[in-house]
């Protein structure tokens, strides 16, 4: 038996819609990787940058922040400040040479489960052939 | 021991010493900075004032202390992680920076023997080199009881005298350096030395600036503790950490754990430069802070090292090698401050 | 060198006492060293104590140097690592380094009366100088304390209170008037101008937080206290506790290693920075 | 041409009519060519005020300052603060505004118009000068700059030795001011991103190592932040204890505060120091390069902000200190912004 690589992917969800999505799933007994470490926030448009930084710092290979579809956001505009803010880390995070694949963002309702699974088998398919992510992690 | 070597020959002598870590000054980009060398001919001995002093390499920023962990028999572990065994020779080692290590020394003595800081400075042999001309526009070694061929602190002192150096070694480290490549040095000619001494006459004259009287400064610092002075002396100030981190005599630091793992417990304690700009050096946890703002911040650095390290020391905490004056963001200019010092109130 | 003066000796915790609950919270530890070793401590010293993993606290050390069973600190829960250590349970492992500072000259004192005033949690540093002194009880005059707190449940040493008060004169205070609360009601330097001590052959020990020292200071002194009969003990932030970090010195002195015992003859010529 | 005279006099005006309790502009350094800050306070100081390429420096951080000071004092100076901006720290100042953090009667504003030039780098100047030392540098009839050695005075056209965010200014003169000096030439850079193309460009593990090999450098002297007048907050993420602790602050919240960032400068920690930076100044960030020029260790810092001011310009149409009636960057969206990259 070979140890394949098996990505850590922390994933910031918020309460509302994506980490319901995600417990439909679950409930659902639908089949997805389990590399990933949920992280339920109130709003996508909550995470702050430095979570995501933080995240990478402490060994995450791949971070993910998923909300609510535009227009559904609980709190009405969380989501459009996410989106925003979020593309803003994504560039900054490629223009420092941290492999794009690595960094996501979704949108997942509380009733896409499925769509959930998918986008946690893609991000994990994407990441895997990068092998661990070193460049930001604290050398213990 | 006064040798000669040829410019030729030094590289030769440095492959000599290959059970040594060599550091030299090393050029990136537009910037110079002591590193180790693994390729003796690239050894440039031309540099102006390097950023960071030969401090970096006794005292680094980083200092791992200790490692812990949980244990299941006592609940804990400690362990000392001590520096590398390996000796060290630094090349290029300017004069003041030398003496900058000999006033440190005072604070890692003493009842309390930092063993860290000794591991490496006893291993490390440092061999200087005479500033011709002087590295930066603002040496002002003279006044400080320093001089561009000053040998305090050092174990061989080199002197560039066009096609070769004087070698004069200092200790008995120095000595074991050149006896390790013997075929290399040549003895000193009359002439060599006189062209040597001629030298060093000329590198004292091209020192330009100079603070007067400085040993008035002492005293008179005593009595401006509670004066408005240092407000308007920090006005420019923008508390960063430059002045001291370049500065080859500041030692100041802090001790933090570094955790891998909270459970099972795993982690290390390092010490970290850190230093007394810093809004949150003196802060107590209650949230008190003896030193408020940036006034009595900047007091408290030139009082350190012109007027509290004296009545400790004997010696000026402060080698008159520049950097804080040249990488002042705001040009805040330690001669200029004590100019006025000098001259307040009357 | 014999031994590296950052590597912290471990010890355990044998006993915890809640001394003070509510927001402000003190708890009496005893500790005892895993394996033996030479530490031993003047009254008036202070030792670093490490909990792994979240840094290193100085605290004075409020056991007095006669006992040899135990080291006891109390500790006032205020930042990072004294929180943790509040939450620590018997058995578990700490840290220790030093003694450090230079403790109470308590030798020089031999004949004298002795009155120690303390507030909230600086009683514990007198803790340790007054039953070094009611140790060697003989050596010393009349022996007076005068202490007081916020309110009767902030006084540390409750218990051990008791048993004083028939040992030596014991002057307690709260701050504001309470409930069956019969002795003094005022801040710490008010009851000190109320009890009258007398300068004649005396000396003086105050601890507690600094406005509360400048007070009683003053109190002192107009009931005609020379600079030299009064002692007091000073607090900076530490990390070596060895006088090199370089941030606790009030002028040329570390408090850490110089102090944090000063007589107000010293500190009064001393810059304001702590 | 910029007359300093005029400056002075306008300074000794306001100052004599008592308008403004004291003026933060620029005077000689005592160890070279450079300028330093000057606090001046009466009209006799004035004397010493100057300007000249070498006034590099974006004053406005010293607002930052000024404020603090003011919550301090028991009975403040109400007056405003006399202060000399250039064009780029103008938009400084717009953006302090926008963020509420000054109101406009707290300054009164000396506009001074770079006009067709903008203020040098030092490094660019000292290799010029093959490292020796300038004694003044002045401004110079058709963009050039006039340097002053021991052997005499030399000309330079500018573009060789300017500072370069002035290579790729985009606002040459304060257009919020109280009196402006000088002419409103525009000189705007067509081409205001382009030194970021040379980074951009390079392949993904190139541009790894390259901030990999610039970070590694950083010795955290927090020169960049403490220079920079955008980095005002009371506690900043690196800081190792709360700053705003009052009274009230339990054990607890200070116990239990993360610590984000170590005090090791490894490459991990000095990304993530240097990442929370870049962000937070996404929007706000105006290119006065003052991190760049104070960093001892040469760290390319600008780049890092200018790219962020790069996408904000692309991506949604957003421009740093131009309006200070506009909403921040990041607490405003349109209803277009890109959403190619969510899933």
């Amino acid at each position: 038996m070979t140890d394949e690589f098996e990505p850590r992917i922390v994933a910031f969800l918020c309460k509302w819609c994506s980490s319901a999505g995600s417990d439909l799933a679950g409930v659902s007994r639908m089949e997805y990787p389990s590399n990933v470490l949920p992280i339920t926030v109130m709003c996508s448009g909550s995470v702050s940058p430095l979570y995501i930084f933080s995240a990478f710092n402490k060994g995450a290979d791949g971070v993910l922040v998923s909300g609510c579809h535009p227009g559904d956001c609980h709190y009405l505009k969380g989501n459009y400040y996410a989106r925003r803010r979020i593309a803003l880390v994504k560039k900054l995070l490629e223009f420092i040479g941290l492999e794009s694949q690595r960094f996501q963002m979704s949108w997942v309702s509380a009733a896409e489960g499925k769509k959930y699974t998918q986008v946690i088998k893609d991000f994990v398919k994407e990441i895997k052939p990068l092998g661990p992510q070193t460049k930001l992690r604290r050398n213990q | 021991m006064e040798k000669i070597l040829t410019k030729k020959s030094f590289s030769k002598w440095v492959k000599k010493l290959e059970s040594y870590k060599i550091y030299a000054p090393v050029k990136n980009d537009d910037l110079w900075n002591y590193e180790i060398i693994d390729i003796p001919e690239s050894i440039q001995l031309d540099y102006p004032n390097t950023v960071l002093s030969p401090k970096t390499i006794i005292f680094p920023q980083r200092e791992i202390f200790l490692e812990f962990k949980a244990s299941n028999e006592e609940g804990l572990e400690v362990k000392e992680i001590l520096p590398e065994e390996k000796p060290a020779v630094i090349f290029g080692v300017r004069p003041c920076d030398a003496i900058a290590l000999t006033l440190t020394d005072n604070v890692f003595k003493g009842d309390f023997e930092d063993p860290y800081y000794w591991k490496r400075r006893n291993q490390t042999i440092l061999i200087g080199l005479t500033c011709n001309i002087p590295p930066s526009f603002d040496c002002f070694c003279l006044s400080v009881d320093g001089s561009p061929h000053s040998k305090d602190g050092l174990d061989i002192l080199m002197t560039d005298l066009g096609d070769k150096y004087y070698i004069e070694s200092l200790t008995k480290k120095g000595n074991q350096l050149i006896n390790l490549a013997k075929d290399c040095f040549e003895e000193p000619k009359v002439t060599d030395k006189k062209d040597l001494e001629e030298i060093h006459a000329n590198s004292e004259k091209q020192i330009k600036r100079q603070i007067k009287d400085i040993k008035k400064i002492p005293k008179k610092l005593k009595g401006m503790f509670d004066t408005p002075f240092w407000d308007k002396e920090s006005l420019s100030c923008i508390q960063c950490g430059i002045c001291t981190y370049l500065c080859p005599t500041c030692h100041c630091f802090d001790i933090n754990d570094e955790v891998a793992s909270s459970a099972p417990l795993k982690g290390k304690r390092v010490r970290t430069w850190d230093n007394c700009q810093f809004p949150d050096f003196t802060m107590h946890s209650s949230g008190h802070n003896p030193r408020p703002d940036k006034s009595s911040r900047l007091r408290q650095r030139i009082l350190h090292k012109f007027q509290y390290f004296v009545e400790l020391y004997e010696n000026f905490q402060c080698v008159g090698c520049g950097r804080c004056i040249s990488k002042c963001p705001v040009g805040i200019d330690i001669i200029e401050v004590l100019d006025k010092v000098r001259d307040y109130g009357s | 060198m014999d031994h590296n003066v950052y590597i912290p000796k471990l010890a355990k915790i044998i006993e915890i006492k809640e001394e003070v609950g509510g927001s402000r919270p003190i708890k009496s530890f005893r500790t005892h060293f895993i394996n033996k070793n030479d530490f031993s401590h003047r009254c008036g010293q202070s030792a670093m104590i490490s909990v792994l993993g979240k840094g290193e606290s100085m605290i004075s050390i409020s056991s007095s140097p006669f006992v040899k069973d135990y080291l006891q600190f109390s500790i006032l829960k205020m930042g990072r690592v004294t929180t943790a250590l509040h939450e620590m349970q018997v058995g578990n492992v700490i840290g220790i380094r030093g003694p450090y500072g230079n403790g109470f000259p308590i030798e020089e004192w031999k004949g004298k009366n002795l009155v120690f005033i303390g507030g909230g949690i600086g009683l514990a540093p007198i803790w340790s100088v007054l039953n070094t002194a009611l140790g060697k009880r003989e050596d010393y005059g009349d022996l007076m304390l005068i202490y007081g707190a916020r309110t009767s449940k902030d006084l540390v040493f409750n218990d051990e209170l008791k048993d004083l008060k028939k040992k030596i004169t014991v002057f307690l205070s709260v701050d504001v008037e309470e409930e069956g609360w019969k002795e003094f009601v005022g801040f710490v330097p008010q009851n000190v101008t109320d009890k009258k001590p007398s300068p004649k052959n005396s000396i003086t020990v105050t601890c507690g937080p600094p406005i509360m020292i400048k007070f009683v200071i003053k109190a002192l002194k107009d009931l005609g206290f020379e600079d030299e009969q009064i002692y007091t003990t000073v607090e900076n932030k530490m990390k070596c506790g060895i006088g090199k970090c370089g941030r606790c010195n009030i002028g040329k002195h570390y408090v850490c290693k110089d102090g944090p015992v000063y007589s107000w003859a010293q500190l009064k010529n001393l810059p304001q920075e702590y | 041409m910029v007359n300093v005279e005029d400056i002075k006099k306008e300074a000794i005006r306001i100052l004599k009519e008592g308008k403004v309790k004291y003026i933060i502009g620029y005077k000689k350094s005592t160890n070279g060519s450079m300028s330093v800050p000057a606090f001046i306070e009466s009209s006799e100081d004035v004397e010493n005020l100057i300007w000249d390429p070498t006034c590099v420096y974006n004053l406005t951080r010293f607002l930052v300052d000024e404020k603090r000071r003011k919550a301090r004092e028991k009975n403040p100076d109400e007056r405003p603060v006399g202060i000399i901006v250039k064009g780029c720290d103008s938009r400084a100042i717009i953006v302090l505004l926008q963020e509420k953090f000054i109101n406009r009667d707290d300054v009164y504003i000396l506009g001074i118009s770079c006009e067709t030039t903008g203020v040098l780098d030092e490094k660019k100047l000292s290799k010029k000068l093959n490292g020796k030392k300038a004694e003044k540098v002045e401004y110079d009839e058709k963009n050039n700059f006039a340097i002053t050695t021991a052997d005499g005075k030399i000309k330079v056209p500018a573009d060789e030795i300017l500072a370069e965010r002035c290579l790729e200014c985009r606002a040459n003169f304060p257009a919020i001011n109280d009196v402006l000096f000088g002419e409103k030439v525009e000189r705007k850079s067509d081409k205001p991103f382009e030194s970021l193309e040379k980074i951009e460009s390079l392949s993904k593990e190139k541009r790894w190592s390259f901030w990999k090999e610039q970070l590694d450098k950083c010795i955290r002297c927090y020169a960049c932040r403490s220079v920079c007048p955008m980095c005002y907050c009371d506690e900043c993420v690196v800081d190792t204890i709360n700053f705003a602790v009052t009274a009230d602050t339990t054990a607890e919240e200070k116990a239990q505060r993360i610590k984000w960032v170590e005090k090791s400068p490894a490459t991990s920690e000095n990304f993530v120091y240097h990442l929370v930076r870049a962000i937070h100044l996404a929007g706000r960030c105006i290119d006065c390069g003052e991190c760049e020029r104070v960093c001892p260790m040469d760290i390319p810092l600008r780049f890092l902000n200018k790219k962020m001011e790069k996408e904000a310009k692309e991506l949604f149409d957003y421009d740093a200190g131009f309006d200070p009636d506009q909403p921040s960057l990041v607490s405003c969206f349109k209803d277009e912004d890109p959403e190619d990259f969510i899933r």
